[in-house]
């Protein structure tokens, strides 16, 4: 199914929207308005974006910390996630959990926990509710090169390869976990051939391409319905920021750093968009112009929200 | 009404929630055609299919978590660990994933994880442990142990019905060797109560699991010097019967707490500091626990006696106790 | 003496012990270069190399089983969990593989587990969690939580000795803002000596980690009532000095027992419990614990304040208490 | 290197010794004089035995409970193993631990656990031991088919690769985990593709001839003593009996028992030694009868050995 116009517009906003939360985050962070951490995607937007884009009504999400993009596409409001960096009651979690650690079975998000590679054998097991309610549709979660590495990663393609059932994996190859370059993590050229271990149909993709991850994740996700079988794609990206704000990447090497900052997803598809004519400079002015005037009223209204009642403390440990 | 051993009885509840409602399945290692190492779930598959009575990888960590998300879309997945040892393979997945979904996200987890535990059976450090103290401390999770065969019934329907997770602790000793009558078709024992095993008038025994039978042999011995026991049978531990237990301690004035789990950090300082902390006005002496002792579970028969509490400790607690 | 904070204490610990044994070394995520996430670690790969301060893949029973597998061939590691909560990842290793080994097969395993723990800096459920209690109930492991500068290096010392298995907990609250006289060089504080952190006459506050200085604020403000508490700081669970705090308790006659981990099941009850049972007949009143509550550890600052013990939780249990 | 006329002999000695050890226990077993359960490693006595067979001086094997012969390879004394499945008192645990949960450093045996793969991670780290010792030796475990689905595997693999340590992996695939066949565990034709996918060298062999497994240990171990890094073996194999004797494998179809029948290791090693005049028929009558001889004394022993002292499980708990 080829990408229309109308959806390369939106892939270019949505990109955008993302990285606009983020820089206002790190805006709030600054201003010590973020509680906590903040985790920045830049750099890997068309791989977040991207795959959640080829996603369907019905199908399940697991975002991990770095996913903010899919979320968006999945639709998480920006205020949602600013209630929820500044602890607000108002949040997805009421203030209980940090950062993207949020999810709503009901728009079908998942939410993670830290421990990195357990949402895995979890959304293998929606994709086992969706196989035994026999709904054609997918689950999908994301890992980390470094995250690839936990046994939980393995348990979860095994359980999904035995059951048959529809996991679809984005696997984020950014080069880094925290400070660890791939190269420290494993000794393959990629982490590609870790799906053929279980034997899972995989493909490998330019993540900073992001026509590339939305066909090559539609066309896992097709293959996931039709088969119920589990889908794997590495998407090659660059993490561009530290671990988290409070980490300068010091130990990035420049060149490194200078031979992905020229394949920014979103600087190089609005280049070509342009240059398509998808797109007029006035559009993609006027797309900026709304998402940062949309945000000043968000970021208004969640410093403006109240934090939760310490009464609250003990609610809700029981269902 | 029918008489079932302990083991049937697990069955009998796991099969009447399964034709009850089409959202529970039965998942974990040889749990299928083999019927579990213990049979537990032995001729599920035949009535449910394998769709329902499903074989796993040997891969805890990935069919817990799977549970889990079958769990969250609806599904009330009754895993079985082939040991419960193995359950510490899942640990994160339990601790972090299921027991805090509800508060964080406000999303319920309807799980069941029961497995073989405990001991006496020489099954040495891997196959005897009584892990539930490690469980009781995890906010989210419930945590559930059956003496008899009608509890064992009674509590695995509540547990599946329960909208959270649970840990179902079964005691392999008990599977053929206990036998009571139940009831048969619905039949629910609440979470949260606790039984009274025997009514008694010196001395109260909070217990749970193989260890009320042990306190039973202790009672029986010390009915003839006329020492008599009181046993609360706790049935679950999260949450437990607070008030049946003060209720006793308030009458008896003296109390045992004892269970099979090693001693320190058992669940058992939890009762004891709880009883202290509500009762201490009514007792004429400290509460006294008795548990395995701090080693891992040993194997050798005289070891692992030496290692496990025996009625004849209750009895001697019971009359430094009654002397106080 | 140097003055150093709790942070450079620990490293200091660990280097001066990586200069007296070549056996000893560093493994964990991002140990190396980095320096670990707080930067516990910093520079010592400058002086020891990529050999004896090791960056591991993400993969947490990968390396603790490694760290194991070294330690057997009589190697000393010193493991760092990125943030403690971590550990679930690797219980089945701690607790059956490393906790074990002397009692099954004789073999020792000289190792450290090390990682920040506990909460107070809105790190939510997963950056937040005080995990003492599920090892202390573990056989074969040893666990030790200081609260100053000077037992940070000098525990971190004795556990890197010790030829078992040691947890240490380090609170993270404390890396920068605890600061204290450290003796430079040797300095070794035994495992099992709790300290006296302040002398007082009306109750004793039992306590560890950094709720010994909540309990200080508490002292404090108490002073001006005429309540004196004595609080004792235990600096390991495992083992604990029982003998430090029976003779505090039977002067004192009132006891509160304090920790920042949840309630049900936390080692307060064990410590409460076992007051309770060598030192009933001088106790003026129940022994009473404060703890964290029954939830996960909430992110935002007011529902984690709510959740984590307050000084001012202390000082209305010893109202309570003197009054009792 | 090839293998010697003389080791040849020994190799089924050993193979005959570990088979005809099972054997007794399982006539022990019968009369409930073994404690606890029983594993039988019927049929793989060639992988257990050649695995073993390839080590040296100063190198380190974790057995795993089918392995026997690995164990009496390395040393372990047939009235070692009768008192710890007897649970007695001078047996290798002290009656603490069961079946072949023993382990002794100064020979070079780490004792396995319960929890499957858990001894790859551990055995990773006895080869960075090696390593950092500058000791030019291996460190050399089992997994079975079921126990490769562990995150400890993976984990186990991952450390491994990553360090670059002399861990030699000898996967047997045998069919079975308890009653799940291999078709359920995995979609994948074998399992010598993971060891692709962490870059780990790897061979396949059939495990019921034990000159190959010999040779190629012997090329792994090579190959690891000299580079430092791991070595993957998988062992076609299959196992004859239930996994433990209290199960008697009805759920294994009579075809693939059969079909597995004639490969016996023992029995066909047997008659290619008989016909290339390795050995001869007086020869191997001797072999046996001297084993079994043997044997009635160490049973007679153990069996009039004692248990432990009550009094001593306290001990040993702490270092
Ligand atoms: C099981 C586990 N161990 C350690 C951590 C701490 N940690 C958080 S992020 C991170 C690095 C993750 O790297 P990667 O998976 O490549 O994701 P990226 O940050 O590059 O998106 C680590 C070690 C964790 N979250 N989970
Ligand atoms: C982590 C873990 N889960 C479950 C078990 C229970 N169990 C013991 S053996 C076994 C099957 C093992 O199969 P495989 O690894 O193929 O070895 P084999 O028995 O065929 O030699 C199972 C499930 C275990 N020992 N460890
Ligand atoms: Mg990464
Ligand atoms: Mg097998």
């Amino acid at each position: 199914m080829a990408i229309s116009k109308q959806e390369k517009k939106e892939l270019y906003r949505l990109m955008a929207l993302n990285r606009a939360i983020e820089e206002r985050l790190t805006i709030l962070y600054r201003q010590g308005k973020v509680v906590g951490g903040l985790y920045r995607s830049l750099g890997q937007e068309a791989t977040s974006v991207g795959a959640a884009y080829a996603l369907r009504d019905g199908d399940y999400i697991g975002a991990m910390i770095r996913n903010l993009g899919s979320l968006i596409v999945r639709g998480v409001k920006p205020r949602e996630v600013m209630l929820q960096y500044m602890a607000r009651k108002e949040g997805p979690t009421g203030g209980r959990d940090c950062n993207l650690h949020m999810g709503d079975m009901s728009r079908g998000i998942v939410a993670c926990i830290s421990m990195l590679g357990d949402l895995i054998p979890v959304m293998a097991g929606v994709g086992l509710a969706l196989k035994k309610r026999n709904q054609r549709n997918v689950a999908m979660t994301f890992i980390g090169d470094g995250g690839a590495s936990t046994g939980a990663f393995h348990e979860g393609l095994i359980m999904a390869a035995a059951m048959e059932v529809p996991l679809v994996l984005i696997v984020e190859n950014n080069g880094y976990a925290y400070s660890t370059p791939t190269s420290k993590q494993f000794k393959t050229k990629d982490l590609l051939v870790r799906a053929q271990a279980y034997g899972i149909e995989a493909a490998q993709v330019d993540g900073n391409d992001i026509e590339a991850v939305v066909e090559t994740a539609r066309a896992g996700c097709e293959y996931a319905r039709k088969t119920w079988k589990p889908y794997y794609i590495e998407a090659m990206t660059f993490r561009m920021k530290g671990h988290a704000e409070h980490d300068d990447a010091s130990y990035v090497p420049k060149s490194l750093m200078d031979k992905w900052r020229v394949k920014d997803p979103i600087i190089n598809y609005e280049k070509k968009l342009l240059k398509a004519k998808v797109l007029t400079q006035a559009e993609v002015d006027a797309i900026h112009k709304e998402i940062q005037s949309a945000l000043d009223l968000e970021v208004d209204a969640a410093l403006n929200s109240s934090f939760p009642d310490p009464a609250a403390v003990g609610d809700r440990v029981y269902a | 009404m029918p008489v079932m051993t302990y083991l049937e009885a697990i069955k009998d509840g796991i099969r009447h929630e399964m034709r009850r409602d089409p959202n529970v399945f039965v998942i974990g290692e040889d749990v299928g055609g083999y019927g579990g190492a213990f049979k537990v779930t032995q001729g599920l598959i035949d009535e449910f299919g394998e769709d329902r009575v499903m074989d796993t990888p040997l891969a805890e960590t990935g069919f817990v978590g799977a549970a889990i998300g079958a769990a969250y879309m609806g599904f009330r997945p009754v895993v079985e660990m082939q040991f419960i040892d193995f359950i510490a393979c899942a640990f994160n997945q339990i601790t972090n994933m299921a027991a805090k979904s509800h508060y964080r996200w406000g999303q319920q987890c309807p799980l069941v994880i029961r497995g073989p535990s405990g001991g006496g059976v020489s099954g040495g450090p891997y196959h005897s442990q009584s892990p539930e103290s490690y469980f009781v401390h995890t906010a989210g999770l419930k945590v559930v142990m059956p003496a008899t065969a009608a509890d064992a019934k009674g509590l695995i329907i509540a547990s599946i019905r329960d909208n959270n997770p649970v840990i179902y602790l079964e005691h392999k000793f008990l599977y053929r060797r206990v036998k009571d009558d139940v009831p048969g078709g619905e039949f629910v024992v609440p979470l949260g109560k606790a039984r009274l095993a025997r009514e008694g008038r010196h001395i109260s025994v909070i217990t749970w699991g193989a260890m009320v039978h042990t306190a039973l042999d202790a009672a029986g011995q010390l009915e003839k010097d006329g020492v008599s026991l009181e046993i609360i049978d706790l049935r679950s531990l999260v949450p437990w019967d607070k008030e049946m237990v003060l209720a006793s301690v308030k009458k008896t004035g003296k109390v045992i707490v004892l269970h099979e789990a090693p001693h320190t950090g058992g669940f058992g300082g939890e009762v004891s500091s709880y009883i202290t902390e509500h009762a201490f006005s009514w007792l004429d002496g400290p509460v006294r626990r008795i548990s395995a002792l701090d080693t891992p579970a040993p194997y050798s028969p005289p070891l692992e006696q030496a290692y496990l509490p025996q009625a004849h400790d209750i009895v001697r607690v019971s009359r430094e106790l009654a002397a106080f």
